[in-house]
């Protein structure tokens, strides 16, 4: 990576390999997104304001925690955008912040107890994608 | 030494805001040959053009190098000014300054430097050009037409009419086309039937028309004005002689269980059928993997019942080898298959259509006698739901890149349809954009949405699931940023169109690309829409690319003037630019003929005289009516006999020599 | 691009990779460049011959031109009926007289105006190219590229990015002709 | 041939069924499943951001074990065969990836995505074969009317995974038919049950889920089955208002081939 250090959007679209430009705003992935009723930013929008820089206000999106990575906006977007990529780079943006992580290690015996046939799967993959 | 002129043009700014042009005129003063130089405005203009012709006679020049546009662009403009003034017209060479130079560069320096060196390498070409004089060849005063939807049709008609024979090869039973599937036509509602059976009746009838359906073109040899065209008529296992067109054969075939093309199988049909009511000609066909008799042997219905003994099992096709002087392509498109769009559940729930299934549905002589029903239990729906750009504007690797173009207003023409028979049904369409340019367009659109009460959201939609007996479609409203979920009993796919996949095997035989997106390429997208890059092939209708019928009534009609343009030709001009055999240096191996396309070389036993002595040897000879000028025999050649006029070795070396000097 | 994809194919296969190097070390990173130094003060401008067929790659260079899509001026064309045209004799004067790269142009494979020239320019293109290197001249200086009447931007993106390889191999002196030189 | 074979992390705890229904049975076909001693936690999400390197490493040196044997790595739960598919292709395709995870290994030979991976079900068809599989089962599950819930990781994105029809998949399908079952397509089988949102978002998760088994059963089905653990969590956590018994495809695998008991006789699941 070059010294100097590049614009958030630039992190963002050189992380996940995605060219948001390529966006015809259809609104299939918001169509297609089953977790839309948690959600504060569509994944047509989050795409949008990744076009536009706005990677500050996505720092704080609700999308991040509640995309559940199911690829149905990948599978159905006509333009080949891969809207959960871009949500994996902002997220993954924020959680590289110090003291930035959703969830850590330490959350982990609350849920055990709460439910001890949770699989394994399961709170791997939440601290894959809730920290760093 | 040749005399040569260079004539610069300024394009108006297009070269002179890039390329000095002054500079130019002046570098190239000094070079071999060059007596004159001069810059103009507009070349191609008549001041530009009479400059050129003055100069010639003035400065007594043997050539002239006008650099200016492509000469795909202006070459033939040239060359008439340079024949006008007494010269012949293969003196002329063009630099490319526009195009490859100018359009392409912003520093001015680099930019006439490179023009400099674009407008020497013409120079130095120039120098070793030879007048050429083309060959004639005849013009045989028929023309075939490839295809019978409305594009061939409207076509052959307006050939006909103006007193040319004309053949149709249509590979269905019958001619129409698509359009003989619609039920309306936007932007006016007019019955697509009632304004495409009577061409159809017409083609049928004219005197100078003769259609070959069921049939398809098997092979093509030979080139413009005389092409020779291989037609296979596949067997109907009818007489076309003795048929009536009664139909009781039908009545009583009991094989009833073959998919109906014709309503995008939604219905069955039986193994000897005639495709429609209005079917042109109308004469049934059977349809040998259906018939009984021809998959078990055991029947024969139809052949006792016809009692015109039409029925003739034992028939064969027939192929028919006919010359033609021009061809026209109007191979048509289908709607394409959307397998992979199953989000939709097109392939899981009858009640999910394409629009030309949907078409059908709507239509009086389709699979439901004209009733808006569900397929799935022949019930009237109560809400329908459309969704557009299915496979259109994709870039998903299983769509189409392209805008389909006629999908937002069929679709505006179906939503109204159905609201105008049934008010009480809901009606949404899912649009990414409503694209409506053309006359009456965007305000048919606004009727849909304003008289009619079609709910037009803006957005896509997601998912199609069947739920508890109905469909469930998941959808976006952009415009609140909402999820929808709307509950139809109807989901109609605006599928992308394509062409029809026979059109490649077609293309191929007659050397016309096709675009990435497998449409015939016009020999220039704007000036020559309707002519192929190959010589005497038209296109005609929807193989070109996407469009509605008022246009592709208006293509076919241009396409036919081409078409006569080059049947009231006595005498064709040929192009000088083939090969040509050094027969002193040829030494009779044969590696030309093995490679040559077009079958332009032959060899022959011939006295020639090799250093003073006459001697018989084995030359190739090249026949320059066959010879398209490709050269791929002048680069296999061991003695470096072949060569090709215009573009001979010397000339293309001298090229690159004065680019590298 | 037959012709080009056995040589990218080698460019791309992983190298085995040094144990001490850095994770994050740019892939693939050109050390040495010997074009690149500056001469005179002027960077390295490469001299690059490209022959275009008429019916394809002629006019989607005219088609570039037309869209205004930019590529280095250091591209002179030729035009030729077809690719089959081009006699390996050219390529080899080119570089004798001084060029620096020499890139062949034609209609994608099947869509050839004369049916089948490509396809002879395919394997004869293959059979000099694997003799420029017996010659001393890197290969990497000539390449095949199918461009269609249709692909404007991608006759200019193919052309910028033969200008850009030429210029990271530097100035042709194998095979430049003295003789040749004013 | 024998496959290479990964298990993963909860094959060897919460989902001790799935495991060892897919070991018993693929002994009884004859496939022989070795299975690496040393084997990770794949990550269970698969990375999608270029430029993470560490977190592809696990499932790299599963794969690069499978090319030293010289054999197919075979997967069986969903979120594996996801990760280990997608690393694998990143490893073929995306030169910096690849370069920088070499780097990092140090393996003797750069591993470059040679080997191939091969879920449980691939296997099944391709190598065993359905038609030969319903040649072997002793107690076909004749009259069970079972839907198959693929979920979102085997089937997306198709471009990668490779496994079946996005949208309208039929491997499950024609494994039930083979197993004798009778298959159920219902539309919501390719929609997510909610995945790792569980934990935060049990409402959720619980509708996701409520449409799943509420599709199924408008369809007849009177059981799932599913290939996921965490799907399988999800389904039952949500489920037990439905009545859907949610299983392992290995599960209805064993009791086919009559494997899954000591005893010979079947044994119907419990609803």
């Amino acid at each position: 990576m070059s010294p100097v250090r590049s614009e958030p959007a630039e992190i963002v679209t050189e992380m996940s390999g995605v060219n948001p430009r390529k966006c015809m705003r259809c609104g299939k992935c918001s169509a297609t997104c089953p977790s839309f009723s948690k959600i504060d930013i569509p994944p047509h929008r989050f795409v949008m304001m990744v076009e536009n820089g706005e990677i500050e206000a996505l720092l704080s999106s609700q999308l991040l925690w509640k995309c559940l990575s199911c690829f149905a906006c990948v599978e159905r977007c006509p333009r080949g955008v891969e809207p959960s990529k871009l949500v994996e780079a902002v997220r993954l943006l924020q959680i590289r912040g110090q003291g930035k992580n959703y969830r850590t290690p330490d959350d982990v015996p609350q849920f055990v107890e709460a439910d001890e046939e949770i699989p394994q799967q399961l709170i791997t993959s939440t601290l894959r994608k809730y920290s760093k | 030494m040749l005399k040569i002129g260079v004539f610069v043009c300024w394009c108006g700014s297009n070269i002179a805001g890039t390329v000095d042009v002054k500079a130019v005129v002046e570098a190239v003063k000094a070079e071999p040959g060059v007596v004159f130089s001069t810059d103009y405005q507009y070349m191609c203009s008549e001041g530009g053009q009479s400059a050129i012709r003055q100069a010639i006679k003035e400065y007594e020049l043997g050539g002239v190098v006008i650099c200016a546009c492509s000469p795909r662009m202006h070459e033939t403009t040239f060359r008439k000014a340079a024949e006008a003034a007494g010269l012949n017209p293969y003196m002329v060479e063009i630099a490319n300054i526009r195009e490859h130079c100018s359009w392409i560069h912003k520093d001015k320096e680099e930019a006439t430097e490179k023009a400099v060196v674009l407008c020497r390498a013409a120079i130095a070409k120039l120098n070793l050009n030879k007048p050429l004089f083309p060959g004639e060849s005849g013009v045989v005063k028929r023309a075939l037409v490839i295809g019978g939807g409305i594009a061939g049709i409207q076509t052959a008609l307006d050939i006909a009419d103006a007193g040319y024979e004309v053949d149709i090869v249509e590979k269905s039973p019958t001619i129409g086309g698509r359009m003989a599937q619609l039920d309306k036509t936007f932007p006016t509602l007019d019955c697509a039937a009632c304004i495409l059976t009577p061409k159809m009746v017409e083609a049928a009838a004219h005197e100078k028309i003769r259609l070959f359906t069921y049939s398809e073109v098997e092979e093509v040899s030979g080139y413009v004005g005389s092409f020779r065209v291989k037609i296979r008529q596949k067997a109907r296992s009818v007489n076309r002689e003795l048929c009536n067109g009664c139909g009781e054969c039908i009545v009583k075939c009991p094989s009833k269980t073959a998919s109906n093309a014709f309503d995008e199988g939604l219905s069955k049909r039986s193994a000897i059928y005639i495709p429609f009511a209005q079917a042109v000609p109308n004469l049934p066909v059977i349809d040998r993997e259906a018939c009984l008799r021809f998959q078990t042997g055991k029947c024969g219905l139809c052949e006792i019942a016809c009692s015109a003994k039409a029925i003739d099992y034992e028939q064969e096709d027939e192929t028919i080898t006919e010359e033609y002087g021009a061809i026209v392509l109007a191979t048509g498109y289908r709607p394409m298959s959307l397998d992979r769009y199953d989000e939709f559940q097109y392939s899981q729930s009858p009640d999910v259509l394409t629009s030309l299934e949907f078409e059908r549905i709507l239509n009086a002589s389709g699979p439901t006698g004209g009733s808006l029903l569900r397929l799935s239990n022949g019930e009237k729906p109560k809400s329908i739901v459309f969704i557009q750009c299915v496979g259109s504007r994709s870039d998903d690797g299983c769509g189409k890149s392209y805008c389909s173009k006629i999908c937002c207003m069929y679709t505006a023409k179906q939503a109204m349809l159905v609201k105008d028979k049934y008010p009480d049904i809901d009606v949404t369409v899912f649009y990414i954009d409503v694209r409506t340019p053309g006359k009456n367009f965007d305000e048919f659109y606004r009727r849909a949405a304003e008289a009619y009460g079609v709910r037009y959201v803006k957005g896509m939609v997601g998912k199609v699931a069947e739920w508890k007996g109905r469909l469930q479609v998941q959808a976006v409203d952009l415009l609140e940023d909402k999820q929808l979920l709307i509950d139809a009993d109807m989901v109609v796919l605006a599928a992308a169109i394509e062409p029809d996949p026979g059109a490649r095997k077609i293309g191929a035989m007659l050397a016309v690309n096709m675009d990435q997106n497998d449409f015939f390429t016009e020999a220039h997208p704007k000036l020559r829409p309707v002519e192929s890059p190959t010589a005497g092939v038209f296109l005609s209708g929807m193989c070109q690319g996407p469009k509605d019928i008022p246009e592709t009534v208006a293509q076919a009609g241009a396409a036919a003037v081409k078409v006569l343009g080059l049947l009231s030709k006595d005498k064709l001009v040929g192009n000088p630019c083939v090969a040509i055999s050094d027969e002193t240096l040829c030494n009779g191996c044969s590696s030309c003929e093995a490679l040559c396309p077009y079958d332009a070389i032959t060899f022959e036993e011939k006295q020639v005289m090799v250093q003073g002595r006459r001697e018989t040897r084995r030359v190739a000879m090249v026949n320059e009516t066959m010879c398209q000028g490709c050269g791929a025999c002048t680069v296999a050649c061991p003695s470096g006999a072949m060569d090709l006029k215009g573009f001979t070795n010397r000339q293309i070396m001298a090229e690159v020599d004065a680019i590298c000097r | 691009m037959p012709m080009s994809t056995e040589s990218q194919v080698q460019a791309n296969a992983p190298a085995k990779a040094p144990t001490n190097a850095p994770a994050n070390a740019p892939a693939n990173t050109l050390i040495n460049t010997p074009g690149n130094e500056e001469k005179d003060g002027k960077a390295f401008r490469p001299l690059i011959v490209s022959f275009c067929c008429n019916w394809c790659s002629y006019a989607g260079a005219d088609l570039a031109g037309s869209s205004r899509l930019t590529y280095p001026a250091d591209v002179k064309i030729i035009r030729v009926p077809c690719s089959c045209r081009i006699n390996p004799l050219f390529i080899l004067r080119a570089f004798q007289r001084g060029a620096d790269g020499v890139i062949v142009n034609g209609c994608h494979p099947g869509d050839c105006h004369y049916s089948t020239g490509n396809f002879y320019t395919r394997r004869r293109m293959a059979l000099l190219f694997s003799m420029l290197d017996f010659l001393g001249i890197e290969k990497e200086r000539t390449r095949v590229e199918w461009v269609s009447a249709a692909e404007g931007a991608r006759f200019a993106s193919v052309m910028r990015e033969f200008v850009e390889q030429i210029r990271r191999l530097g100035e042709n002196k194998k095979l430049g002709d003295i003789r040749c030189k004013e | 041939m024998s496959f290479h074979y990964y298990p993963g992390c909860t094959l060897k705890t919460k989902a001790k069924d799935l495991d060892e229904c897919a070991r018993k049975s693929a002994e009884a076909l004859g496939v022989p499943l070795i299975e690496w001693e040393e084997w990770q936690c794949c990550g269970t999400v698969y990375p999608q951001a270029q430029d993470e390197i560490a977190t592809r490493l696990a499932a790299i040196r599963a794969l690069d074990e499978a090319r030293r044997n010289g054999s197919d790595l075979l997967t069986i739960c969903s979120a594996c065969h996801h990760v280990m598919k997608r690393i694998n292709r990143d490893m073929q395709t995306n030169e910096d990836i690849r370069t920088k995870a070499n780097n990092y290994l140090a393996l003797d030979t750069p591993y470059t995505g040679q080997t191939r991976v091969v879920h449980y079900l691939e296997m099944l068809r391709d190598t065993v074969g359905f038609d030969e599989l319903r040649k072997r089962v002793l107690y076909p599950l004749t009259g069970r009317r079972i839907g198959a819930y693929y979920g979102c990781m085997l089937l997306r994105p198709s471009k990668e995974m490779q496994f079946d029809d996005p949208e309208n998949p039929s491997i499950m399908e024609d494994f039930l038919e083979a197993i004798g079952a009778e298959p159920v397509r219902y539309p919501y089988r390719n929609e997510c049950c909610g995945g790792y949102v569980a934990l935060e978002e049990a409402a959720l998760v619980g509708e996701l889920c409520g449409k799943v088994l509420d599709s199924a059963r408008q369809k007849g089905a009177e059981a799932l089955i599913t290939a996921c653990p965490l799907c399988r969590y999800n389904l039952r956590k949500n489920g037990s208002k439905q009545d859907m018994p949610v299983y392992y495809f290995s599960e209805l695998l064993a009791e086919a081939l009559g494997v899954n008991r000591t005893n010979t006789e079947p044994v119907r699941l419990e609803k």
